[in-house]
């Protein structure tokens, strides 16, 4: 997806969003909760599929740090379409689980901070691209037409030696294999998938970002996780998982 | 994935301490659980494997290695990939020998 | 001298905590195993892969958790993943002076991807939210399959990483970067060059772990003790000012030694001497010759 | 009377043409006897006849693989028919070449990689087999019926005048050009580099016809390299066995190890267990071997005294190079091996073979044949075999030919110990021990004349499971064999199905030993009993010397 056709449904009110090397960053205007006087977010992100090599991952924690320094509490949302992590020689040799660490800190960071965080998916999310990211934020949103995933079923299927069509067959039914926002959904990553009025929902979500990580209990009332939040609970209490 | 199920009667070693996991489940090798349990005396072992036809081979194993320790209210369990007899034989050895506290 | 790498998960925690210490949280024998394999008619494990639990290293009371890296590489499912988060978040409550992960694992378990994923990603997060409450967070790297994927970033969350020359430090295997790339990209059969790209020296270089020790638990177990007394000295949270250094430290690094291609080229552009005999040396002499060099706060 | 008009010399006469054709082909490109790589197959196209016999080196280890290629890639209209001569084929080269039609016929010994390629080429009919071999055999046909026309082999340097120096990776190159070179045929040689001084000459410059500088050094297997990390404790408790159970008991003081991580595992329990046994000094001397890398602390430990080696082992150069004592040293300081003489003297030589295998069946025939494979046999024949031409005397030669007759009235004569050491179940729970070898079907599938059997059952003395040790000398009878074998059968099919009172006669005959009749206590057998449990330590143990490969490190 075009990211200017998504910002400029995402920001009726106005952005000022640039891209440098499918690095997305900018601002953009919000309207407030019930008519309230419209805010300036920071937006970040990636675009065209990226891999997330280290100069990407360094590029977006710079502009999370100097949202932080320079403007407190200004909300930020994430936008993200990557193709994971970018699979080379030279990356590895620099310690890329290095820069992804440190670009997931920084929106740790944010959000002790006081920053609302949002991630949205809006066209690819792909296992280390998005876990630092998205993954990151208080709540995650994608859109109905994106994929999530951590690999193909073919890929899947080569290693973990179970025949593709058995994985597809189960994909159906399970949420733990399959690409697929729903998926994710409901097993608690994604807050919720949009549909609609853009504007109205990034809006809604910057207001109404929770605080603390409630996906495991997401997972588990939405019946795509039923251990996650039980196995937490049993370590955290009693020391007995209580299954359903 | 194939479940075997032996269950050993009238044994006489009975072993005290809480519950050992010895192995792991690993290509060609195997995890043992092993419990003490009121059996009425018996030895139980629910045995999990990857690698299935080969009931009448961990049958073999399985009886010899109750001859070896007579063991009574004991259960045991195994979640097996693939390892051969002798590693299985090894592994049950050494979770006997866990809470017999020899190792 | 009993070696890490050839240790289990539960060898590592008996050998690298207090002798007897370790208390483990909902043990092997209540059967908590994933619920996803099955289906895949892959073979479970009675702990998922993982033991957590509390003890005391050097007398402090501690908490820690050890991935099995026999069991699915060590990768991380629904279960193995709650049981990490729900490690951390006790800690929120019973305030251990540190937490150690003796991390072995290729990451995601593919398996469960999905589920896998979202765990580490829960993870990552309440390792950070322990810092955040004073809580230092120990990471050892000593297994065969080393830290990849989603926990090699786990990892740099962490206050400090211990690391053997044997264990690696990574983001993507050899083997996946071989696949999508071509051999040319990266020899996944050339070991010492994957050894050289993310093995303990190049990281103990390059300043991405603050101990590296020879291959035994007792090694491990001094450096834990150690690295935990030097952490005490410094604030456990994030700050704005360690991470704009860390910043610092990774932009500079891509300036340095982005065009090289070459690990030994690195190492030679950090003037440490004979950087050919690097991967020869034993630990102690590693040390002293990596001393001036090196990079990172240690 | 003689034959009038009979020519005597057309072998020297076709030399000539083809040197004459090589020589007007190549021009001005042919400085001496060297030619520059481009024009390689114009040269092979030059020299090489429809039908001819090409004899192309290539072994388990090192490989002509350069002018594999270029044979390979010659033009089937112009060349064709040839009838290949080849220790082992490796590459897939060495099989593109009857793809393409440019060979028709193969005799061989070994091809273990490219075994199933070999089967499917054999059922499509473009690869007719002459006969699998030995090595030993190979290289004798090479001398009585198989002369070669051409010889492609590799070296490791040539100077000006065409002598080459093979080094430590001599290998099969000595029998091959002898062949050749002594029946008017055609050596060429691809070599790594042409230098003005070799450090030693290894094959005169006199027998050799064209070199040619090869662009990349010539392949190279470490065939012989095992990661002590890969042993189990399975394996060390195997080791135990054999050490005390054969080495010990038989004073096995000269002897070959078979290929694997069971033998390697004795290897690295020598300096270790058997020193605490007291046998330093008694057992394990002198070797027919491999200069493999897990034999660094026995020898380091004084342990072995020498070893004589078919070929060498990547990164154990410079290590040999510093212990001229023990390994086969030239003057100028490297390594010098010859696989037929090693062959000979792992034959004759040697007290004792051990090695591994896949399959045995209830008369102890071994093979290592497997459906839809055809791989033959390379060496392991002629050291798993009772030299039946040996003369000379050993303790342990005599005690093994001792047992074998002991009761009858025969003539005192001695034995070679044949030991095949395997665990009960391979991989996959794959038993070891079957009633009918897979063998037989293949046989019948490729049209054999006979199963390829690897060591023949009448050859074994003993079979060392995990089980115990089948001593196969004692028995004086073929039910008593077969209840030997079954009886360390383990849970195979095979050694569920033994007599269980007769095996237990064996036993207290000392015909079938458990660990436990030897005294040894199956909990101490742990890695920790390896003198070396990675390949970093067996770096350590040759004080930085060896210098394993890359694909074997993790540093």
């Amino acid at each position: 997806m075009d990211w200017t056709t998504l910002a400029d449904a995402l920001f009726p009110l106005g952005h000022r969003i640039t891209e440098h090397a499918q690095f997305l960053s900018g601002t953009a205007d919000v309207a407030g909760p019930d008519g309230a006087p419209a805010a300036t977010i920071a937006v970040i992100g990636t675009t065209g599929h990226a891999p997330i090599g280290v100069e990407i991952a360094l590029a977006q924690a710079r502009a999370v740090l100097d949202t932080v320094r320079a403007h407190p509490r200004r909300a930020i949302l994430l936008l993200v379409d990557t193709q994971g992590q970018r699979l080379r020689h030279r990356d590895e040799m620099l310690g890329i689980n290095s820069y992804m660490a440190h670009l997931g800190k920084c929106v740790d960071l944010a959000r002790r901070n006081g920053h609302a965080i949002v991630g949205l998916v809006y066209d690819q999310a792909l296992s280390g691209g998005f876990i630092t990211s998205g993954l990151m934020a208080d709540a995650c949103y994608a859109l109905p037409a994106a994929t999530i995933r951590v690999m193909g079923l073919p890929a899947m299927a080569r290693i973990t030696k179970v025949p593709e069509d058995v994985l597809t067959e189960l994909a159906k039914s399970n949420p733990v294999f399959a690409p697929g926002p729903e998926n994710y959904l409901r097993m608690g990553g994604l807050q919720a998938i949009w549909d609609g009025d853009l504007a109205q929902h990034v809006a809604q979500a910057l207001h109404a970002a929770p605080s603390g990580d409630a996906r495991a209990a997401l997972g588990w009332q939405r019946g795509g996780r039923k251990l996650a939040q039980p196995v937490i609970d049993a370590i955290a209490g009693d020391g007995h998982v209580q299954t359903a | 994935m194939e479940t075997l199920q032996y269950r050993f009667e009238r044994g006489d070693k009975r072993l005290a301490s809480a519950a050992r996991l010895v192995g792991v489940v690993s290509s060609g090798n195997l995890e043992v659980l092993i419990e003490a349990a009121p059996l009425g005396g018996a030895c139980t072992i629910d045995v999990t494997t990857a690698a299935t036809g080969f009931g009448a081979i961990w049958g073999a194993v399985m009886h010899d290695f109750q001859q070896r320790w007579q063991l009574a209210d004991v259960r045991i369990a195994i979640n097996d990939m693939g390892a051969t007899p002798a590693v299985v034989s090894l592994r049950l050895d050494q979770a006997v020998a866990t809470m017999l506290g020899e190792a | 001298m009993r070696s890490y790498l050839e240790s289990t998960a539960r060898e590592r925690l008996q050998h690298v905590l207090d002798a007897g210490s370790f208390e483990e949280f909902i043990g092997p024998a209540q059967r908590i195993v994933s619920p996803h394999l099955a289906q895949l008619n892959a073979p479970v494990a009675f702990d998922d892969g993982v033991a957590v639990g509390r003890a005391t290293l050097d007398g402090q009371p501690v908490f820690a958790a050890a991935q099995e890296g026999g069991f699915m590489g060590g990768a991380v499912g629904e279960v193995h993943g709650a049981k990490l988060t729900g490690l951390l978040r006790r800690a929120l409550a019973e305030r251990p002076a540190a937490v150690l992960l003796l991390l072995e694992t290729g990451g995601v378990r593919l398996h469960e991807a999905n589920a896998g994923l979202i765990a580490v990603s829960e993870v990552m997060r309440a390792v950070l939210d322990v810092r955040e409450a004073g809580i230092p967070v120990l990471v050892l790297v000593g297994g065969s399959n080393g830290a990849f994927g989603g926990m090699g970033i786990v990892a740099r969350c962490a206050n400090a990483i211990v690391m053997s020359e044997e264990a690696r430090l990574a983001m993507s295997g050899p083997e996946v970067i071989e696949t999508a790339n071509g051999v040319e990209e990266f020899d996944s059969r050339d070991r010492a060059l994957v050894w050289r790209t993310t093995g303990g020296k190049h990281r103990y270089l390059l300043g991405d772990c603050q101990a590296i020790v020879p291959d035994t638990v007792a090694a491990f177990r001094a450096a834990a003790i150690a690295t935990l007394a030097a952490l005490g000295a410094g604030p456990a949270a994030l700050s704005v000012d360690a991470l704009e250094r860390e910043h610092a430290m990774l932009a500079e690094r891509i300036a340095r030694f982005g065009a090289m291609r070459d690990p030994l080229e690195i190492w030679r552009a950090l003037g440490v001497p004979a950087p050919e005999r690097v991967p020869l040396l034993e630990i102690d002499a590693f040390i002293a010759a990596a001393a001036a060099h090196r990079l990172g706060e240690s | 009377m003689t034959a009038p008009n009979r020519a005597w010399n057309t072998l020297q006469l076709n030399r000539d043409a083809r040197l004459q054709r090589a020589r007007a082909t190549l021009g001005a490109d042919l400085a001496g006897k060297a030619l520059p790589s481009a024009r390689i197959a114009d040269l092979l196209h030059a020299v090489l006849e429809c039908g001819d016999r090409v004899c192309l080196e290539g072994n388990n280890q090192k490989q002509a693989d350069f002018l594999g290629q270029a044979l390979a890639g010659l033009d089937p209209a112009r060349i064709n028919g040839l009838h290949m001569l080849q220790s082992v084929l490796a590459l897939p080269e060495h099989l593109d070449v009857f793809e393409r039609g440019v060979a028709a016929k193969l005799d061989f010994s070994f091809s273990g990689p490219q075994a199933g390629r070999v089967a499917k080429l054999v059922a499509a009919g473009k690869l007719d087999i002459g006969a699998i071999h030995t090595y030993l055999e190979l290289f004798s046909r090479y001398f009585v019926d198989l002369p070669p026309r051409v010889c492609l082999i590799a070296a490791e340097a040539a100077d000006r005048h065409g002598n080459l120096y093979t080094g430590p990776n001599t290998e099969d190159t000595p029998p091959i050009v002898e062949a050749t070179a002594f029946k008017n045929g055609i050596v060429i040689v691809q070599v790594n580099r042409i230098v003005d001084t070799l450090p030693r000459v290894d094959v005169p410059g006199d027998w050799v016809d064209f070199v040619v500088e090869s662009p990349q050094p010539y392949y190279i297997e470490p065939l012989f390299t095992r990661d002590p990390a890969l042993i189990s404790e399975i394996q060390v408790l195997m080791a135990m066995m054999a050490i005390k159970g054969i080495y010990a008991e038989y004073q096995v003081e000269r002897l070959n190890h078979g290929i694997g991580f069971d033998t390697a595992a004795i290897e690295l329990l020598l300096p270790t267990y058997a020193a605490s046994l007291g046998l330093q000094g008694k057992i394990g001397r002198h070797w027919a071997l491999n200069p493999h890398p897990a034999l660094i602390p026995a020898i380091e430990a004084g342990f072995v005294e020498s070893v004589h080696s078919f070929g060498s082992e990547l990164g154990m150069e410079d290590y040999i190079r510093a212990r001229p004592d023990v390994f086969a040293v030239g003057a100028d300081g490297s390594m010098r091996s010859n696989r037929a003489l090693c062959q000979a003297a792992g034959h004759y030589a040697c007290d004792m073979f051990i090695g591994s295998t896949l399959q045995i069946d209830l008369q102890g025939n071994s093979s290592t044949a497997t459906l839809g494979r055809i791989s033959g046999f390379g060496g392991a024949p002629n050291m798993g075999a009772d030299a039946r031409g040996r003369r000379h005397a050993s303790p342990a030669w005599l005690k093994a030919g001792a047992q074998a007759r002991a009761g009858r009235n025969v003539i005192p004569r001695g034995q070679k110990l044949v030991v095949q050491i395997v665990e009960t179940f391979r991989e996959h729970m794959q038993p070891a021990f079957v009633e009918r070898l897979d063998a037989w079907e293949l046989a019948e599938q490729a049209k054999m004349a006979i199963p390829p059997v690897m060591i023949y059952g009448d050859d074994v003395t003993h079979i060392l499971t995990e089980e115990g040790i089948a001593n196969l000398l004692l028995c004086r009878s073929d039910e008593e064999r077969e209840q030997a074998i079954r009886g360390v059968a383990g849970y195979t099919p095979v050694g569920l199905a033994r007599d269980k009172r007769m095996v237990e006669n064996l036993r207290d005959r000392g015909i079938v030993t458990r660990a436990e009749d030897l005294g040894i206590d199956k909990r101490l057998a742990t890695r920790d009993l390896l003198a070396a449990k990675t390949m970093k330590d067996l770096v350590r143990a040759s004080g930085g010397l060896y210098n394993p490969p890359k694909r074997f490190r993790n540093w």
